[in-house]
């Protein structure tokens, strides 16, 4: 379950979210709505990375502001950017310090860093250096890095962008869980990407910092559409 | 980016990294304090050379890493020669590149992981005063992730000054430094999320 | 100066990080040869810009870490220098005399709100001053001649080294300008635009 | 006219395109392929950033690999990362650089530059520091900065990405013409959205460093879906 009760953000002075609520308990869950409407602030709360400044939010039973800790072994983040999210020379190594920080036992390592590379394609590439993967690898690896923590929610924020067709579709059925199963209890994908937001179980939409839909995602995105036309 | 070590297994190869860096600053020392002659001088330089020999390093390599030096040499040789007279130039000139040389016997046959391990354990005593050895260790790891994305955000900023037709010298490194901050920050981000630090 | 309490948070250690790559980078442009054997690297404008932009302890470790990388045996110094070795010719002195430079220049740039004479005092004392303080005893000890050797071999480094403070100082003005979130908020400029007005 | 010969690109001793040839009269070209086809490096050959290995390449007359500063000011190009191409601190300074580069005579850089700034929308915000705009803002003044120079062909890299449904709307607009005319003689878009690349007069279609397909977009583009079904 995750609860949003009026959350608000104010940060400088600027308000960016103000009294968000809702009550989630589907397992695929998309946000969509216009550039700067608050969407990856709210997602960012659902981790601790941004604390709201009223109301609260609680995941899974955790209230982030308050166990930020406990919250982000709870839920793992990917970031659209893959570049940004590989931190290690190497595949093997950004792989280690995502176990290492998860208190993973050293004996352990090698063997779920090997099954997680073969999960993701990367078997063979282990050892070269990140930055010479191509785009869909490495964003793939960034997943990898979340998803072997084997966190309970999953958010992603935008995670096909600048992917092409191919990639974005393995993404796409990788995070609603159509290629082995459910990665996590839940996911929250944040995208411009209205097919992707079709296949959710549920939709957000947010327009200037207010969630001003939620529901069928049909019925939300067809009324997100309409705005525009 | 290509480390300069190169992998063997050679007696220096084996020899722990703590124990060559001790040899490194011992050696250092003893040829600040030797007597200033051209003998002495040729002879650390010769031993050194031999050194090269048995950790399997190769003339070929020995000779590169002389000639990275040129401009050092020229520099010491030609102004002390000016103000010392050729004798002592020539002894002291030899005996900086053959420390100079030491120690890059000692990159060439230390890997970094182990490099970094002493680094950890040296900065152990530090703890008292802050400083945690695994985040610097860990730091230097993220700028050698790093330095390939920061070099295509120069290239991509060349470009577009190219596209634009415009040319902005130093001025670009602004743009540089924007990218590159707001990059640390999604970065920090991800590390946030990934419980990390 | 700086308050009691002042942990480091991820965002420390990511832009540290930055900035070391930022220095790396600039000497991978390459060293502008000058007439008088000594080539000037962009590499000091980085290490001035790590004081300018992150302060004083931030500032230094950046510099700090680009030690490492040299010591770990990383090319990572302009032409693809690197290695021990670095340390112990006759430019080591150099090398650690960046260190305390970033920080010194960190201190005085940040000591209030950025401004032009901050920032260029910072970088004339720390950026060239304090290096010199370093560089020039241990040359002349490395290669065992006079000091007053060694600040004439040195002399060659000054008209470049003058040119990137300048540089230096311009740049992190406009830096202050176009991006604020740069710098902690104790020392920027009072805000002139809210940077939330973005639709 | 763009042309191109048997253009082949060989960057470090990695092949990266080869044997590409096309004559291109329409106004509106569509670029797709997988990740890493070589897309952005074919793009980049048309005003000279990347110099052909083998063959040559041909924009409205000019060699860009002769010419390259003619070629400049004849072609624009407009990057997927607006963050690299914003040069100055705010956007009014941004704009007088592309001026000055163009000659431009001094006074009439104020009224061209109102003009653009009104035309996209920023008229109030051409003081504020170009890194507190939105995404799609951003996108809009590197537009901007581009069309100020009045190039004969614009080249747009995956101009999109990152913007909502509505700035996505309004920037494909912009680029196929059907806001104000078209914005330039001939319009080359390479992108990830096969909607976007539908509405161009003719598609390319490459893989792996070759050109495999060209013609109408309907047809290239459902070729393109088949092979990932
Ligand atoms: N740290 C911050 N300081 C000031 N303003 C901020 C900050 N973070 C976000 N904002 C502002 O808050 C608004 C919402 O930002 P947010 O990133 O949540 O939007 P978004 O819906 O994810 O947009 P996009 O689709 O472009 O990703 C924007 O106007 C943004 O400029
Ligand atoms: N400067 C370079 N040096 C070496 N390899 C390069 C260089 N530029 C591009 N490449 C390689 O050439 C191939 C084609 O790159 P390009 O950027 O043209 O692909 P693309 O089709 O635009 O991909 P994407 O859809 O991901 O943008 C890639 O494998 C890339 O890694
Ligand atoms: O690359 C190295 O090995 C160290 C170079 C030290 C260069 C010093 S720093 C001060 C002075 N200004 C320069 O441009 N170079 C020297
Ligand atoms: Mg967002
Ligand atoms: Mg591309």
């Amino acid at each position: 379950m995750i609860r949003a009760e009026g959350v608000g953000v104010e940060i400088d002075g600027a308000r960016i979210l103000s009294g968000v609520s809702a009550e989630l308990d589907q397992p695929r869950i998309a946000v969509i709505g216009a550039n700067g409407s608050g969407k990856s602030t709210f997602a960012r709360t659902l981790n601790g990375l941004v604390a709201p400044t009223e109301g609260r939010v609680e995941v899974r039973g955790i209230d982030p502001a308050r166990e930020p800790k406990r919250a982000r072994s709870a839920v793992g983040f990917l970031f659209s950017n893959p570049d940004a999210q590989i931190l290690m020379p190497t595949p093997r190594e950004d792989l280690a310090l995502s176990l290492r920080a998860a208190g993973v036992p050293k004996g352990q390592v090698p063997v779920l860093m090997t099954e997680a590379l073969a999960r993701f394609g990367l078997a063979d590439r282990g050892d070269q250096p990140a930055h010479s993967l191509s785009g869909g690898q490495k964003q793939l690896l960034a997943l990898a890095a979340v998803l072997i923590r084997e966190p309970r929610v999953v958010i992603a924020d935008e995670p096909t962008t600048l992917l092409d067709l191919g990639n974005a579709r393995r993404m796409a059925r990788l995070l609603l869980g159509e290629e082995d199963g459910p990665i996590a209890e839940q996911t929250v994908i944040v995208t411009h990407d209205l097919d992707l937001a079709r296949r959710c179980d549920v939709a957000l939409h947010f327009a200037d910092g207010n969630l001003v839909a939620q529901g069928d995602p049909g019925e939300v995105i067809a009324h997100y559409v309409r705005e525009f036309a | 980016m290509i480390a300069l070590y190169r992998s063997g297994h050679s007696l220096l190869h084996r020899t722990p990294a703590g124990w060559k860096l001790l040899g490194l600053l011992v050696g250092a020392v003893t040829l600040t304090l030797l007597p200033r002659t051209v003998w002495t001088a040729a002879i650390a330089f010769a031993s050194v050379a031999a050194l090269f020999i048995v950790g399997g390093i190769g003339v070929g390599a020995w000779a590169r890493q002389l000639w990275t030096l040129k401009w050092i040499i020229v520099l010491l040789a030609g102004t002390q020669t000016i103000f010392l007279g050729w004798e002592l130039a020539t002894a002291n000139t030899v005996r900086v590149v053959a420390v100079v040389m030491l120690a890059a016997l000692v990159t060439f046959t230390t890997p970094a992981e182990e490099t970094i391990d002493v680094l950890q354990r040296v900065l152990g005593p530090f703890r008292k005063f802050g400083v945690d050895p695994w985040r610097v260790a860990f730091t230097v790891q993220l700028t050698i992730a790093v330095i390939p994305v920061i070099s295509g955000m120069a290239a991509r900023i060349r470009e577009a000054q190219i596209a634009r037709g415009v040319r902005l010298g130093p001025r670009a490194i602004v743009t540089l430094l924007v990218m590159a901050l707001r990059h640390a920050d999604d970065m920090a981000d991800s590390l946030t999320s990934r419980g990390i630090a | 100066m700086s308050t009691k309490k002042d942990p480091w948070v991820a965002r420390d250690l990511t832009r540290v990080a930055v900035f070391a790559a930022l220095i790396v980078v600039l000497g991978l442009m390459g060293p502008i040869p000058v007439p008088g054997l000594v080539p000037i690297t962009a590499q000091t404008l980085g290490v001035i810009l790590a004081g300018t932009v992150l302060g004083w302890k931030r500032g230094a470790a950046a510099v700090g870490v680009v030690l490492i990388l040299v010591a770990i045996g990383l090319p990572v110094l302009a032409g693809g220098g690197g290695g021990f070795g670095s340390f112990f010719g006759a430019t080591g002195g150099y090398l650690i005399g960046w260190f305390f430079g970033a920080a010194a220049i960190g201190a005085i740039a940040h000591s209030g709100p950025i401004t032009w004479w901050r920032v260029g005092l910072g970088a004339v004392v720390g950026g060239m001053l304090v290096i010199y303080a370093f560089g020039l005893p241990v040359q002349s000890l490395v290669a065992g001649q006079p000091l007053g050797v060694s600040a004439l071999q040195s002399l060659a480094f000054l008209p470049g080294d003058i040119i990137k403070v300048v540089i230096a100082t311009f740049l992190t003005l406009v830096l202050a300008r176009a991006y604020p979130p740069a710098f902690p908020d104790r020392v920027r400029a009072k805000k002139s635009v809210p940077a939330s007005s973005a639709a």
